[in-house]
C-alpha cells in the first residue's frame, strides 16, 4: 500500500504556500462574517457544522449510555425523549442537509465549473446566517427544556399532547430549511449560467451532477416543509388546525405533508455523498468514472423518483391500499440508480492503477455500508416485510448505514479530499488511514447489531426495553465507543495539520478537476483567468499531456 | 466510571451466554413473512458479496504497484444493462412477494373472532366479545384467526407483536383492522412501536397464546358478567338510540337490525359498507352519514361517549339481527319469557336480561 | 453555456457584479433565481391548497356555508384591485426598460397604493368574521349562523337555500376558516412584503437607479408581484366561488 | 405586438408593448366579470357514475382562473418570450405541484375504495 501512491508533492524545503490566497486577501472576524466568497462561506459552514456534529453526536453517545441497560438508569424516559429528539433534529437538519452541499459544495463548485464565485453570493452568505440563526434557535429551545416529538413533529402528539418547546423546534427548521433552499438554489443557478466556455453539460465532473441533483429536490422539497411545520405551529398555537382528529382534522394528512419533504430529504442527505464518491474512486484510480452518462442520469433519475415514493413511510398507517401498491412499485424503481451507481464505482477500478489513500479509504467504506444501507431499504419498501421491521431498530439501523455510514463517510471522504485544497497543507496520511479504518469498524459494530435488534422486534426511541435485548445494546454501546474515536481522530490531526501539515502544491492527487488545476488555497476569484474547458472530465491524458507541457517550458 | 464494570461483568455471566438473534415464529403468517426476510437477506449477502469482491480483487489486481498505467474505458452498455435489468427484476420480485404478503396481512378471514384494541398514553386495553376486558395484555386462541380492530383515543400509536410478524398502527379516530392465527402457546411481547410521548417505553405488554381449551377456561374465569354486546345494549337504551332507531313506521331513524356488513347509499347518494369504521363514525359524527330518506337530526355523541362506548355499541349494532328485543325496551312493559330466543347475542341469554332490565 | 461565449469587450457598466462575465449573464442568472425562488413558493401553497381540497372533500357542506359567509363583492373588488396592479407593475417593468423615470415612479406608486387598497379591504373581509366570531382558535368561534342561517339575515338573503347545518357539522365551519385564514393570511404576508419592497423601489428609483439599463432588479420584482396576483386569482375561485351553489 | 430591443445585447430581451399589457388586463377583466357571473348560475352537474359526481360550477371556475393564471405567466411575466429554460422551471413547478395534490387525494379518494 504504501509502495504506489500518488501524491505528488512540490519540494517541501522551497515550497511556500501562495502569499495571495482566499484566506489571506482579508484579515480581520468582519471580513470573514461579510466575505460574499464562496470558499470563504465554505468554511464558515465547515466550522458550524463541525460544532453541531459533535453536539448531536454527543447526544448520540447519551443515547448509547442509556440504552446499556435495560431499565431507564441513566436519565428518565422524558429525557430520554428530549435526547433523542435533539439528536435527530441536530443531525438531519443542522450536519446531514446541509453538510456537504453547503462546505464541499460550495467550496468546489464555483471552480468545477470555471467560475469566480457562485451567481448569488450575497443569498449564499444569507444563506449561512439563516443557518447559524436556526441553531442558535435550536440551541435555545434545548437549554430551555428541549422538544421531545422525535424529528418527525408526529401530529396529533406535537400539537396538542406534548408541553415542550414544540412551537421554537419547528420554527429552527423553518429556518434552516430555507438555508437549505437558498444554498440549492444558488447551486442550481450557478451549474446553469456560470459554466466557463467550453464547459458542456457532459463535460461537468459528476460531483457538479449529483449536486445539480439534490440542489432540485432541496428547492421543490422544502417549502412543502415549510407550510407543513408553519400548519403545525398554527394548530398548536390556535387549538384548530387540520392534522388533529379532535377538531376533526386528519393526522395522515400531515404525513402525507411531512414525508413529501422528508423522504427527498433523504436523497438530499446521500446525494452530495455520492458526488464525493465519483470524484475519489475516479482520482485515486486514476481512471474516468465507468460509464459517466448512467451515473449522471441515475442521478437525475433518483432526484425524480424520489418525489414519488413518499407514502413508503405510511404503509402500516392505513394509507389506502391501492397507495400502498403503487408506492412500494415505485420505491423499487428508485432503488435501481443507486444500484447502478455501486456497480458503475466498482468497474471504475477495473483496469485502474489504484492508490489508497484515506479518501478512498473512506470511499470504500462508503460502497460496502452504502449497499447495506441500500438493499435493507428495500426490505422496508417492500410492504409485507414493511409491517414487521417498521419502527423497529432496524429502521435506525437502516437509516444510519445510510447517513453515518453513506453520507457521513463521504463527508469525511470530500474533506480529507480536498483538505489539501483548502488550506494548502495535506492531511498527515497514515493516521489518518488508521482514522478510517477504525471508524469502519466502529461504525459496524455500532449499527449491526441494530439490524438483528429490529428483526428480533425492539422499537425504536425507547428509553427501556426487555432485557434479552441488553447483549446487542451492549455490542452496539461498545462499538459507538469506537466509533466516537474515529470521529475525533480527524478533527485532532487535520487541526494540526493547519500548521504542521506539507505544503501541498496545485495538484497532489494528480486530479482532473478544474479545482486542481489553480493553486492551493485558491485565490479569492479562484481563476487568474477564466478557463476554456477543452477536454472531457476525468481525462488523465489531458492531464499528462498538461504536465508535459509544462516541464517543458519550464526547461 | 465505576458502574461500567459491573455492566461487564454481568454481560459476561448472563447474556453471551444466552440471547435471541432471531424472534420465535408463533404465527400462522410469520414464516411466510420470514421466508420473503430470508430470500431478501440473501440477495443482499450476494449484492454486498459481489461489490464487495469486485472491490477488493480490483484492488489487489490494478494496484498501482501491479498496474502502474491505467487503461481509459469509457463504459460498456451490455454491463450497464445487466446491472440495471438484473436488479430491478428482483426488486419487482420482491415487490410482488411483499404486496401478497401485505394483503394477506391486512385481509381478516370471515370467520376470524374479533377483539377490540384501544391505545391510550400509555396502555393497552383490549375488550373481548364476551366482556373480558384487559389491560397491557392480550390473551388469545392457537388455531384460531384473531382480527384485531385497533383504534387510539389520543395520539398515534402502534400495536406490534414481534412474534407475530404483525403490526398496525393505532390511529385516533379512525379503526384499523390486522389479524393473526396463533400456531404455539406461550408469553410474547406486546410493543407500542410508534413514539406517543414520554412513557411511550412502557407501553408494553404480554400475549398470552393458549390452547383453544385454556383459552375457554381463560375467558370463563375473567368474564366481568356482561358481554360487550350487552354493554352496548345497556348504552343503547341509555343514550335513547331507541326513541329513533325501532320498526315503528314513523320512526325517525333506520332500523339497525342487520345494518352490519349491508350496503347503503347515504343521503348524498354515495354507496358505502356498513362496517365497523362506519358504524364508529356514524355514531359519531352522524350528519355525514344520514341513510337515504332520513333527516339528518340525530345529534352528535363526540365526546358524550368514550371510545370503549363506541366499541360497545357498534358490538351491539353488529349482533343485532332482529328489532324484537328494541321493540321490548320501547314497550317498557314486562319482559315476556320467551324474549330469549332471538336476543342477541346468542347465547348469552340470561345476562342479557340482566341488562334490559337492571 | 449561454452567454459566456461571448465575452464582452466593452467597459463594465457599474451594476454588474465582478463574478460575472457580463451583463447578460448577471441578468439571466438573477432571473433564473427569481423563477427558482417562485417554484418553491408554488409549492409552499401547494401544502395549504392540498389540504384545503382534501378538508373540502371531508366537510363539503360545513365548507360550502362557510364560504358564504364570504362577500362576492369585496373578493371581486379585491380581484380587481390585484388584476390592475399587476397591470401597473407590468408598466413599471417597462417604463424601467424604455428608461422612463417619470412614468416608472407613477407605476410604481400606483402599484402601491393598489397594494395597500387591496390589504384594506382584506382587512375589512377580516374584521366581519372577527365581528361575527368566525376566527377560529381565538374570539370564541361562534357556530350560530350555521345552526340557524335566519340569525344571519345578511347571508340568509343571499343564500336563501342554506339549510341549517346539525351541531357537528356546524363545528366544522371552523375548519373552512381555519384554512380561510391561514390561506388569505398568507397570501397577505406575501402582498405586505411586496409593499415594503415596493417603498425601498419607489426611493430606489427616485434617485434614477432602475432607468440607467439596469431592470434587472424591477423585473424580477414584478415576477413576485405578479406570482402573488396568480395565487389570489385561485384563492378567489377556490374560497369564494366555487360553493355558491354546494 | 410590436417588440423594441431594451438593449444592444446579443440575446434578446423582448420588451412588451404597453398595447399588448392592456389588452391582457382587459381580458384578465373580463376572466373575473365572467367567473362571478358564472358562479351566479347553477350549472348543475354530471353524474359519471354512482358516488362520482362532477359539478360544474368548481370546473368553470377553475378553469377560468387557469386561463387568467396562464395569461399572467404568459405575457406580464413574460414567459412567451423567455428561454427553454424558464419555461421548464415554470413547468416542473406546476407538475410537481400537481403531484402532491394529485397522490395525496389519490391516497383519500382510493382509501373510500375499500379493500379490494
Amino acid at each position: 500500500m504504501s509502495a504506489a501512491t500518488i501524491v505528488s508533492l512540490p519540494d517541501q524545503a522551497t515550497a511556500r504556500i501562495p502569499k495571495m490566497n482566499f484566506i489571506t486577501k482579508e484579515n480581520g472576524l468582519l471580513s470573514w462574517l461579510l466575505t460574499s466568497d464562496h470558499k470563504r462561506i465554505a468554511t464558515l459552514y465547515l466550522i458550524s457544522i463541525t460544532f453541531f456534529f459533535f453536539i448531536g453526536g454527543a447526544l448520540a453517545g447519551l443515547i448509547r449510555l442509556e440504552l446499556l441497560t435495560p431499565q431507564t438508569s441513566l436519565m428518565a424516559a422524558d429525557t430520554y425523549n428530549k435526547v433523542f429528539s435533539m439528536h435527530g433534529l441536530i443531525m438531519v437538519f443542522f450536519f446531514l442537509v446541509p453538510s456537504v452541499p453547503a462546505t464541499i459544495g460550495n467550496f468546489v463548485i464555483p471552480m468545477m465549473v470555471g467560475a469566480k464565485d457562485l451567481a448569488l453570493p450575497k443569498i449564499n452568505l444569507l444563506s449561512w446566517y439563516l443557518y447559524v440563526l436556526g441553531g442558535l434557535m435550536m440551541l435555545y429551545t434545548m437549554s430551555t427544556g428541549g422538544v421531545d416529538t422525535g424529528w418527525t413533529f408526529t401530529t396529533p402528539l406535537s400539537t396538542h399532547y406534548l408541553n415542550t418547546n414544540v412551537v421554537s423546534a419547528a420554527l429552527c427548521v423553518f429556518v434552516a430549511g430555507f438555508s437549505s433552499i437558498l444554498t440549492g438554489l444558488n447551486f442550481i443557478v450557478t451549474i446553469h449560467k456560470m459554466r466557463c466556455p467550453g464547459m458542456t453539460w457532459f463535460r461537468l465532473p459528476l460531483f457538479v451532477w449529483s449536486m445539480y441533483a439534490a440542489s432540485i429536490l432541496m428547492v421543490l422539497g422544502t417549502p412543502v416543509l415549510a407550510i407543513t411545520l408553519t400548519l403545525v405551529g398554527l394548530e398548536r398555537i390556535f387549538h384548530i388546525g387540520v392534522f388533529d382528529p379532535a377538531f376533526g382534522g386528519d393526522p395522515l394528512l400531515f404525513q402525507h405533508l411531512f414525508w413529501f419533504y422528508s423522504h427527498p430529504a433523504v436523497y438530499i442527505m446521500i446525494l452530495p455523498g455520492m458526488a464525493v464518491i465519483s470524484e475519489v474512486v475516479s482520482t485515486f484510480s486514476r481512471k474516468r468514472v465507468f460509464g459517466y452518462t448512467a451515473v449522471a442520469f441515475s442521478s437525475v433519475a433518483i432526484a425524480v423518483f424520489a418525489f414519488f415514493v413518499w407514502a413508503h413511510h405510511m404503509f402500516i398507517m392505513g394509507i389506502s391500499n391501492y397507495s400502498a401498491l403503487i408506492f412500494s412499485l415505485l420505491t423499487m424503481l428508485v432503488a435501481v440508480p443507486s444500484a447502478i451507481k455501486i456497480f458503475n464505482w466498482a468497474f471504475t477500478l477495473y483496469k485502474g492503477s489504484i492508490t489508497f489513500e484515506t479518501p478512498l479509504l473512506y470511499a470504500f467504506g462508503f460502497m460496502g455500508l452504502f449497499t447495506i444501507g441500500g438493499m435493507t431499504g428495500v426490505f422496508l419498501g417492500s410492504t409485507g416485510t414493511d409491517i414487521h421491521l417498521t419502527e423497529t431498530y432496524f429502521i435506525v439501523a437502516h437509516f444510519h448505514f445510510v447517513m453515518v455510514g453513506g453520507m457521513l463517510m463521504a463527508f469525511l471522504a470530500g474533506i480529507h479530499f480536498w483538505w489539501p485544497k483548502w488550506t494548502g497543507r495535506m492531511y498527515p496520511e497514515k493516521i489518518s488511514q488508521f482514522a478510517a479504518v477504525v471508524t469502519f469498524i466502529g461504525f459496524n459494530f455500532t449499527f449491526f447489531p441494530q439490524f438483528i435488534l429490529g428483526t428480533l422486534g425492539m422499537p425504536r426511541r425507547y428509553a427501556a426495553y426487555p432485557p434479552e435485548f441488553q447483549a446487542l445494546n451492549v455490542f452496539s454501546t461498545a462499538g459507538a465507543t469506537i466509533l466516537g474515536v474515529g470521529y475525533l481522530l480527524p478533527i485532532l490531526y487535520l487541526t494540526w495539520s493547519l500548521k504542521y501539515g506539507a505544503i501541498a502544491g496545485n495538484n497532489p492527487w494528480q486530479a482532473t478537476g478544474l479545482e486542481w488545476q489553480t493553486q492551493s488555497p485558491p485565490l479569492t476569484e479562484n481563476f487568474t483567468e477564466i478557463p476554456i474547458m477543452d477536454h472531457e472530465a476525468y481525462d488523465y491524458e489531458w492531464l499528462e499531456r498538461q504536465q508535459e507541457k509544462e516541464v517543458a517550458s519550464v526547461g | 466510571m465505576d458502574h461500567i464494570s459491573p455492566v461487564l461483568w454481568q454481560f459476561l455471566q448472563k447474556w453471551l451466554a444466552r440471547f435471541p438473534l432471531f424472534p420465535p415464529e408463533a404465527s400462522k403468517i410469520a414464516p411466510q413473512s420470514d421466508a420473503l426476510y430470508f430470500f431478501m437477506v440473501l440477495v443482499s449477502l450476494v449484492g454486498l458479496t459481489l461489490v464487495v469482491l469486485l472491490i477488493v480483487s480490483f484492488s489487489i489486481f490494478y494496484s498501482k504497484a501491479r498496474h502502474p498505467k491505467a487503461v481509459q474505458i469509457e463504459g460498456s452498455t451490455l454491463l450497464e444493462a445487466t446491472w440495471t435489468i438484473i436488479p430491478l427484476g428482483l426488486f419487482l420480485v420482491m415487490f410482488v412477494w411483499g404486496a401478497l404478503l401485505y394483503f394477506r396481512i391486512y385481509t381478516p378471514p370471515a370467520n376470524a373472532m374479533n377483539i377490540y384494541v384501544v391505545g391510550k398514553q400509555w396502555m393497552w386495553k383490549a375488550e373481548h366479545p364476551g366482556g373480558q376486558h384487559e389491560i397491557n395484555s392480550l390473551h388469545v386462541p392457537t388455531g384460531q384467526p384473531v382480527q384485531l380492530t385497533i383504534i387510539s383515543q389520543d395520539v398515534f400509536h402502534s400495536f406490534s407483536i414481534p412474534a407475530f410478524r404483525v403490526k398496525r398502527e393505532a390511529i385516533p379516530g379512525r379503526y384499523t383492522t390486522v389479524w393473526f392465527e396463533a400456531t404455539t402457546p406461550g408469553t410474547y411481547h406486546l410493543f407500542c412501536t410508534q413514539y406517543c410521548g414520554t412513557n411511550h417505553s412502557q407501553m408494553i405488554g404480554d400475549v398470552v397464546v393458549m390452547t383453544p381449551d385454556d383459552f375457554k377456561k381463560w375467558l370463563a374465569s375473567s368474564t366481568s358478567g356482561d358481554s360487550l354486546a350487552q354493554n352496548g345494549e345497556r348504552l343503547f337504551a341509555s343514550l335513547s338510540c331507541s326513541a329513533c332507531h325501532n320498526t315503528r313506521p314513523d320512526a325517525r331513524g333506520p332500523s339497525l337490525a342487520g345494518v352490519y356488513d349491508s350496503k347503503l347509499t347515504l343521503s348524498t347518494g354515495q354507496a358505502v359498507t356498513a362496517d365497523e369504521a362506519y358504524l364508529r363514525q356514524a355514531i359519531l359524527n352522524p350528519s355525514q352519514h344520514i341513510t337515504q330518506g332520513y333527516a339528518p337530526i340525530m345529534p352528535t355523541y363526540q365526546g358524550q361517549v368514550s371510545e370503549e362506548g363506541v366499541i360497545a355499541l357498534v358490538e351491539y349494532i353488529k349482533n343485532l339481527d332482529s328489532d324484537y328485543r328494541v321493540q321490548q325496551t320501547l314497550n317498557t312493559t314486562e319482559i315476556p319469557p320467551e324474549s330469549g330466543g332471538k336476543a342477541p347475542p346468542a347465547g348469552h341469554v340470561p345476562a342479557a336480561q340482566k341488562g334490559v332490565n337492571p | 453555456m449561454e452567454e459566456a461565449d461571448h465575452p464582452h469587450h466593452e467597459e463594465h457598466p457599474s451594476y454588474q457584479r465582478h463574478h460575472f462575465e457580463s451583463v447578460d449573464q448577471q441578468f439571466d442568472a438573477t432571473n433564473f433565481a427569481m423563477w427558482l425562488f417562485l417554484v418553491t413558493e408554488v409549492m409552499f401553497f401547494g401544502g395549504l391548497f392540498a389540504s384545503y381540497l382534501i378538508m373540502r372533500n371531508w366537510y363539503y357542506r360545513p365548507f360550502v356555508e362557510g364560504s358564504h359567509q364570504l362577500s362576492i363583492f369585496w373578493g371581486t373588488a379585491n380581484t380587481a384591485v390585484l388584476i390592475v396592479s399587476s397591470f401597473t407593475m407590468a408598466m413599471a417593468v417597462w417604463s424601467a426598460e424604455v428608461r422612463r423615470k417619470g412614468t416608472l415612479l407613477l407605476c410604481l406608486s400606483l402599484t402601491l397604493l393598489l397594494g395597500f387598497v387591496f390589504l384594506g379591504i382584506k382587512g375589512i373581509e377580516w374584521h366581519e368574521k372577527w365581528e361575527k366570531h368566525h376566527v377560529p382558535g381565538i374570539h370564541q368561534y361562534s357556530i350560530a349562523a350555521f345552526l340557524d342561517p335566519a340569525s344571519d339575515p345578511e347571508v340568509h338573503k343571499q343564500y336563501p337555500d342554506d339549510q341549517p347545518l346539525p351541531y357537528d357539522l356546524a363545528q366544522k365551519t371552523e375548519q373552512y376558516f381555519f384554512l380561510y385564514f391561514a390561506m388569505t393570511g398568507m397570501h397577505a404576508l406575501h402582498m405586505a412584503i411586496g409593499c415594503g419592497i415596493l417603498i425601498f423601489m419607489i426611493v430606489r428609483a427616485k434617485a434614477g437607479a432602475y432607468t440607467a439599463g439596469h431592470v434587472t432588479f424591477v423585473e424580477n420584482f414584478g415576477l413576485y408581484w405578479h406570482f402573488v396576483d396568480i395565487i389570489w386569482i385561485y384563492l378567489f375561485a377556490l374560497l369564494y366561488l366555487i360553493s355558491r351553489h354546494g | 405586438m410590436s417588440e423594441q430591443h431594451a438593449r444592444t445585447a446579443e440575446n434578446e430581451h423582448h420588451i412588451v408593448s404597453p398595447k399588448t399589457y392592456l389588452a391582457i388586463l382587459f381580458a384578465l377583466l373580463l376572466g373575473t366579470a365572467l367567473t362571478v357571473l358564472a358562479s351566479y348560475f347553477d350549472l348543475g352537474e354530471w353524474h359519471i357514475a354512482s358516488g362520482l359526481t362532477l359539478f360544474w360550477n368548481p370546473v368553470v371556475a377553475l378553469a377560468i382562473a387557469t386561463c387568467k393564471a396562464t395569461l399572467v405567466v404568459l405575457f406580464f411575466m413574460h414567459v412567451k418570450y423567455s428561454s427553454r429554460l424558464t419555461k421548464l422551471t415554470v413547468a416542473s413547478g406546476i407538475f410537481l405541484f400537481l403531484v402532491l395534490i394529485g397522490m395525496t387525494l389519490a391516497d383519500y379518494t382510493s382509501r373510500a375504495w375499500g379493500r379490494w
